[in-house]
């Protein structure tokens, strides 16, 4: 096990390489000059120079990323381009709680309602039940989080000028505080943010669910007079878990990806905001930043998902 | 025509020779996928088939029986040892030599269902090796088609149809048909018979039985079912974890058999005859098959064996000639 | 002359596939004697399993149904029993062993835990503790060395054989009447049968278990049972002491079958006389004998009439056949 | 659709708790008739050995077509199907006629008179024609500046069926090579892939074409837009942000193949035609590249559908067709702008993106179902 797991970090440590590599060179090969747009009107040579040699950028591309991935080592994210002197870490450090925040809650509420739902479905396959659930499920896995969160906000204006309801359009509210009007401001990005893999959840947990359901061992435990109860819930449970654990890191990536959608829909201030308004205004650092930001962030959740799976799964001891 | 040629030869002289074949697959482990061990599955082969036999090759699930009929085909490159056929030594030869080589040696395979290509009309299956040989042109292969589905008792109205259509022993028939299209001296039949129910077993043997009569077949018939392998075959090799250990005439090899394991081999067998097992003793075998990777030293049969002796613990018994025409590789046989 | 353990009557489960309706087991009536072991013996789809999946009421439903009969154990009628009362009868008083032993065990269980919680299941007073040693005193029992410590392990520790002895370990934990061991060592070596068939035959004795030993191995037949059932497309065709069985044969099927085996004790070279013909198509059997299509001393009358399974006049041997031997 | 109508019940610890109406299913597949041992009988009946009954030679199914029949009984992937096919058309072939539709029109603001063939194309604004509803003249209104939603709309879904082919036709040919190499053949072309699909997950593709859009879309308008065709009319980002998601797609597609390769490479009917003297080269062009049909069929289908979306939420976030230029993302995101007073202009683009969406993702589970009876998601 220790093998695998050494295997696993080995692979981690080679896509953060490739993640920091294809970062820098998607912001080094960009077209254009930051630090003459920075300097826009006040452009004079020497200032230039000056700043040109501060950031790093008057050295050889290779050494640049050596720079580059040495300063990441060290914590060192550099300074945004677009606040002269403000460090990339300040402005993550602005909107990682938040997007933390709303990535937790997308996770948990995936998987109370998506892996319930994808039980309920097989247990009861072919009937309405499993009908009007994966309908649901095919439903949200196919519309854009964009148009959930219009729809959304439609109806709450819709809402407010037929019955006056008063609702939050957008906006977070204050970051883990859970006041009555900060729980009503988050529960419409929460959801729209979570539709997706709980849609992708519950798809996976029928299939997987059914799946065990027809293995012989879960005959073997009717065979042996168990309850039907504890033949689903505790032989085909266990192993149905397995396939819906190694997807969870799959489902990270799900989570990184829909925060730039609802981040920016609901006008939330997280890390998928900053990293869309940092590319309007061509803010590498900031971009590079939250790009390794979040890719860690998917590796590692692979990682944990990895060492879940060893749990989970006693198979894996050995092999 | 091949058929003529073979038979100006006489039957009875060595046909297939093959010495120390080993096949040694790497097992990739550790943090770069090194090999950190090798699956011995053919390790040392000493046989060899005389033309117009049967040899019958017979032992567990994972003694290495189907790895050598395919490392003897060269579809699984042998890691040492020599394969002749007709004399000529297939290890070292090209893949293009090989390749035209396989008119003479052909296979056919275990799984009825997966051995036919699902998208190909029985025609075009029967019909592959004999474009890649050029066998004739477009009508005389169609011909040539006919008559081998009439030779292995299909009708040849069905020529047009998916093997999806037939049943496991008439899929059977059509891979057979396939093998014999190119009329080769020399088949490894890898448990022909053993996915099928048993009243259509007996109609596939019976089959086999007829064609190496009527083309003078040499077959090496793969199987681990004794009573099947004892039926059709002249000579029977038993293999053990990679190795043969006794090789003897059918008759001699069931009725005094010399190695331990082919004893309790024997004996396992189930009779069906109440009587007849009422009266057997059996001889049962504690535990299980030895991992390939990592096989017992010396003798690898000694630590389930009832009359191992400190030397079989050391000594790797050679398979020598016990008594005329009976090998056997065991340091006290009998 | 005691009781019996087990009454099938008329015994009808059928499969409603998009294809049709497969009859897989039809009209199909037997008794078994406690203690008894009763060989059921058929090529695949002759309706053994489902036959003793019906008896266990492990049918998938859907597709398939008990669509007609009763099955009597101890005198009562299985078919009526509710759900709660067929899981206290199974694995306490009727258990069942299958063909793969890779797959029936649960891998993320340790094979103790699988052994013990049957215990637990159907002795309600046991502790924790006692289910385990049970469990331990099992696996010891069906000969799996240094048991204590490899009841700890998971099934994927153990090899194909010792799996089935897992098995077997769960199935007799509670001293069941009645084991069905469907195919029990059909996945296994040869050498790898033996030992488990010898288990098998042993502590069936040491229990007093009736054991219905399914399979398609005539050889295993004749190693191991008391009386036969012959089975061709959903029918009993045969049924017989054993002795009778390979001696005597009544019934065309079976004297094929016995004719188209290769024997480990027969002479080389003898011709095999195969059953000519395929098994019939489960979704349209032909009406009449479903053999005759393949019989060689069919009859017009056997195109024609089902023929019932009838006493053939040589003690306890029947036979569903108009012209038997 | 609220999600909470259908919430189970649930107990504390998370899990469903069992109810009472609680149809359990009495108990699952066991063994059915046929696939007792080993062998399963074929669902038809196998030919009988004797003289065919049947003289006329019947025309057989290959399982390809056998397929078919199975998808074409398949009522919602069909719909979905008719529904693609009158997307591609309207988008393809409606312009043309709606460019002959609807009288001369004088401009209010201008003195100029112009007919359809100029208010009913994707870019001609009429500013004093904002936010209106359906009209004789537009047909599905017009949005925040005057322009013809229904020309919009059109060329949206031509550029989402564009982009669509162009991606899948890089996915599929590099997929394909990439993934057959990679099973047959093994070693250093497979560990490439290998890693190249690690990566690929770890770094999400999303993030991946919203960098390439962001950093190089200012470029991309520079240079592309001056090519003719391709860049006119803001669509310069399109090839940009296609080549992105179809670098992001292949791996994918290359893992399935290869892993249908190194399945099929296992069957012994590959063996058989390496006995039968056939070269690796026709192996692979006869016996394995035919049978990845349906599996490149079903991924394809189901990879159109995150293709389509994905262009929609990068033009949605302005990383993609730049106005004038017409995406559906592009005209769900205006809308949004005004979602509250003019719902409608929100809900044309976005029910046609589901429909397109959801059809695919309906062929998509119809293939699989049809192709692969066996193996569900």
């Amino acid at each position: 096990m220790a093998q695998f797991l050494i295997k696993r970090l080995i692979g981690l440590v080679f896509v953060l390489v490739g993640v920091t590599f294809i970062t820098f060179i998607i912001g080094y090969a960009a077209p254009g000059d930051p630090i003459q747009e920075m300097l826009g009107n006040h452009f004079n040579l020497a200032q230039y120079m000056r700043l040109k040699h501060s950031y790093g950028l008057d050295l050889p591309w290779y050494q640049q990323y050596f720079n580059y991935v040495f300063r990441l080592l060290r914590g060192d994210l550099g300074y945004s381009f677009q606040t002269v002197n403000r460090p990339v870490f300040a402005i993550l450090q602005d909107g990682l709680p938040t997007s933390l925040e709303l990535g937790l809650w997308g996770l948990l509420v995936q998987l109370i309602i998506g892996v319930p739902l994808g039980i309920l479905a097989a247990l009861k396959s072919g009937t309405w039940i499993d009908t009007l659930s994966m309908g649901l499920a095919i439903f949200l896995f196919a519309v854009p989080s964009f148009i959930l969160a219009s729809l959304f906000q439609v109806a709450i204006v819709y809402l407010h000028l037929s019955f006056g309801v008063d609702w939050p359009v957008s906006g977070w509210g204050n970051t883990w505080q859970y006041s009555p009007t900060d729980i009503q401001t988050k529960i419409g990005p929460i959801i729209i943010y979570a539709a997706i893999g709980l849609a992708y959840f519950a798809r996976l947990t029928r299939t997987s669910t059914l799946e065990i359901l027809r293995q012989d061992y879960i005959r073997t435990a009717r065979a042996k007079g168990l309850k039907e109860r504890i033949v689903i819930y505790r032989h085909a449970m266990r192993n149905a878990l397995i396939p819906i654990i190694t997807v969870l890191g799959v489902s990270l990536g799900f989570l990184v990806s829909g925060a730039f959608f609802t981040e920016n829909v609901f006008n939330i201030s997280g890390i998928g905001y900053i990293t869309i308004q940092s590319i309007y205004t061509r803010d590498y650092p900031v971009i590079q930043a939250t790009a390794v930001l979040l890719a860690t962030a998917v590796v590692l959740g692979n990682l944990a998902s990895d060492l879940l799976y060893t749990v989970v799964d006693p198979r894996i001891k050995v092999s | 025509m091949v058929q003529q040629v073979q038979k100006t030869k006489a039957i009875g002289t060595t046909l297939v020779d093959v010495k120390g074949l080993k096949v040694h697959f790497p097992v990739k482990g550790g943090l770069l996928g090194r090999t950190v061990g090798q699956v011995k599955a053919v390790d040392g082969v000493d046989l060899f088939v005389r033309r117009g036999e049967t040899l019958g090759l017979v032992g567990e699930s994972g003694c290495g029986k189907s790895t050598t009929g395919r490392a003897i085909l060269q579809l699984i490159k042998p890691t040492a040892g020599t394969v002749k056929l007709d004399g000529v030594e297939l290890t070292t030869a090209s893949s293009n030599d090989i390749r035209r080589k396989r008119a003479e040696m052909q296979m056919v395979f275990q799984d009825p269902y997966s051995s036919l290509d699902p998208r190909y009309t029985i025609g075009q299956i029967i019909s592959e090796p004999l474009e890649n040989f050029k066998r004739g042109n477009a009508k005389e292969i169609q011909e040539e088609v006919a008559n081998l589905m009439e030779t292995v008792g299909l009708n040849p109205f069905y020529v047009n149809r998916f093997a999806h259509e037939f049943s496991g022993g008439q899929r059977q028939r059509i891979g057979i048909a396939r093998a014999l299209a190119l009329h080769p001296s020399f088949v490894v039949a890898d448990e022909p018979v053993s996915a099928l129910d048993v009243s259509i077993q007996a109609q596939v043997l019976n089959l086999l039985q007829d064609l190496q009569g009527k083309f003078g077949l040499t077959y090496l018939f793969v199987a681990h079912n004794l009573s099947v392998v004892k039926h059709i075959s002249d000579r029977v090799a038993v293999m053990y974890l990679g190795r043969v250990v006794e090789l003897a005439k059918s008759e001699s090899l069931y009725e005094t058999p010399l190695h331990p394991y082919t004893q309790a081999l024997l004996s396992a067998i189930p009779v069906p005859d109440p009587e007849v097992e009422l009266r057997r003793k059996r001889i049962i075998l504690e535990g299980d098959v030895p991992s390939p990777v990592n096989p017992p030293s010396g003798c690898n049969f000694h630590p389930r064996c009832w009359k191992a002796q400190a030397i079989c613990r050391e000594v790797i018994p050679p398979l020598e000639e016990k008594q005329s025409n009976h090998y056997a590789a065991c340091h006290f046989p009998g | 002359m005691a009781a019996n353990l087990l009454e099938v009557n008329n015994l009808k489960t059928y499969f409603y596939t998009r294809g049709g309706v497969v009859k897989a087991v039809d009209d199909v009536s037997f008794i078994m004697k406690p203690g008894q072991t009763l060989g059921v013996v058929g090529e695949s789809g002759s309706g053994k399993s489902v036959t003793a999946l019906s008896v266990m009421r492990l049918i998938a439903t859907p597709p398939g149904k008990i669509a007609g009969g009763e099955i009597l154990f101890n005198g009562e009628n299985i078919l009526d029993k509710s759900r709660d009362e067929l899981t206290e009868l199974r694995g306490s008083k009727i258990s069942m062993i299958f063909q793969d032993p890779m797959t029936s065990l649960n891998p993320v269980f340790t094979v103790g835990y699988q052994i013990a919680e049957t215990v637990k299941r159907h002795r309600k007073d046991v502790s924790n503790e006692q289910a385990w040693r049970r469990a331990v005193e099992m696996l010891d029992l069906v000969r799996i060395p240094d048991a204590k410590r490899r009841a700890k392990n998971y099934p994927h520790e153990f090899s194909g054989g010792m799996r089935q002895r897992v098995m077997i370990a769960i199935a007799l934990a509670c001293n069941p009447q009645l084991l069905i061991a469907d195919e029990p060592t059909t996945a296994l070596d040869v050498t790898i049968q033996a030992q488990v068939l010898e288990l098998m035959k042993g502590l069936s004795q040491e229990f007093g278990t009736a054991v219905m030993m399914i399979t398609h191995d005539l050889g295993v037949v004749a190693g191991t049972c008391q009386y036969v059932n012959v089975m061709y497309a959903g029918h009993i065709v045969e049924s017989a002491p054993v002795k009778q069985i390979f001696q005597t044969p009544a019934h065309p099927y079976t004297v094929g079958l016995l004719q188209s085996i290769p024997r480990v004790d027969d002479a080389r070279g003898a011709r095999l006389t195969p059953i000519a013909g395929q098994p019939p198509d489960m979704v349209n059997i032909p009406q009449g004998c479903p053999y005759a299509a393949r019989c060689p001393k069919v009859q017009a009358r056997c195109r024609q009439e089902r023929p019932e399974l009838q006493l053939v006049g040589r003690g306890d041997q029947s036979a569903a056949c108009f012209y038997p031997n | 659709m609220d999600t909470h109508d259908h919430k189970p019940e649930t107990n504390a610890s998370g899990f469903i708790a069992p109810t009472s109406n609680a149809v359990e299913p009495e108990f699952e597949l066991s063994t059915v008739p046929g696939h007792e041992n080993a062998a399963p009988i074929p669902e038809e009946a196998a030919i009988a050995d004797s003289a065919p009954i049947d003289p006329k030679p019947k025309k057989s199914r290959t399982p390809f077509q056998e397929s078919l029949r199975r998808f074409r009984r398949d009522k919602r992937a069909m719909i979905s199907l008719i529904v693609i096919l009158c997307i591609v058309v309207i988008a393809i072939l409606g312009p043309f006629i709606y460019h002959h539709i609807g009288g001369l029109y004088k401009q209010q603001l201008g003195t100029h008179i112009i007919g359809p063939d100029v208010y009913h194309t994707y870019d001609h604004q009429e500013l004093d024609r904002a936010h209106e509803m359906p009209s004789p003249q537009y047909w599905l209104g017009t949005d925040g500046i005057g322009r013809d939603i229904l020309a919009r709309l059109m060329q949206g879904m031509l550029i989402s069926i564009v982009l669509a082919v162009v991606v899948e036709i890089v996915d599929i040919s590099l997929g394909i090579t990439v993934g057959v190499l990679a099973g047959y053949y093994g070693g250093w072309i497979d560990q490439f892939l290998a890693r190249l699909a690690d990566l690929l997950f770890a770094f999400p593709g999303l993030l991946f074409i919203i960098l390439v859009a962001g950093i190089l879309g200012g470029w991309a308008d520079d240079t592309l837009g001056a090519v003719p065709v391709i860049g006119a009319g803001g669509n310069a980002r399109l090839l940009l942000i296609s080549i992105v998601l179809a670098f992001t797609s292949w791996p994918l597609m290359a893992r399935y193949v290869r892993g249908q390769t190194l399945q099929i490479k296992e069957q012994q009917y590959i063996e058989a035609a390496r006995t039968s003297g056939t070269n690796d080269l026709t192996i692979l062009t006869r016996h394995i590249v035919p049978n990845l049909f349906s599996i490149v069929m079903v991924a394809s289908t189901l990879n159109i559908a995150g293709t389509i979306i994905g262009e929609a939420g990068i033009s949605y976030l302005g990383l993609g067709v730049r106005p004038p230029g017409a995406s559906i993302g592009l005209m769900i995101s205006d809308a949004s702008q005004s979602l509250s007073a003019y719902p409608w202009e929100l809900l044309v683009p976005s029910l046609t993106l589901v429909i397109i969406v959801l059809s695919f993702s309906f062929i998509g589970d119809g293939l699989r179902d049809a192709f692969d009876p066996h193996s569900k998601d």
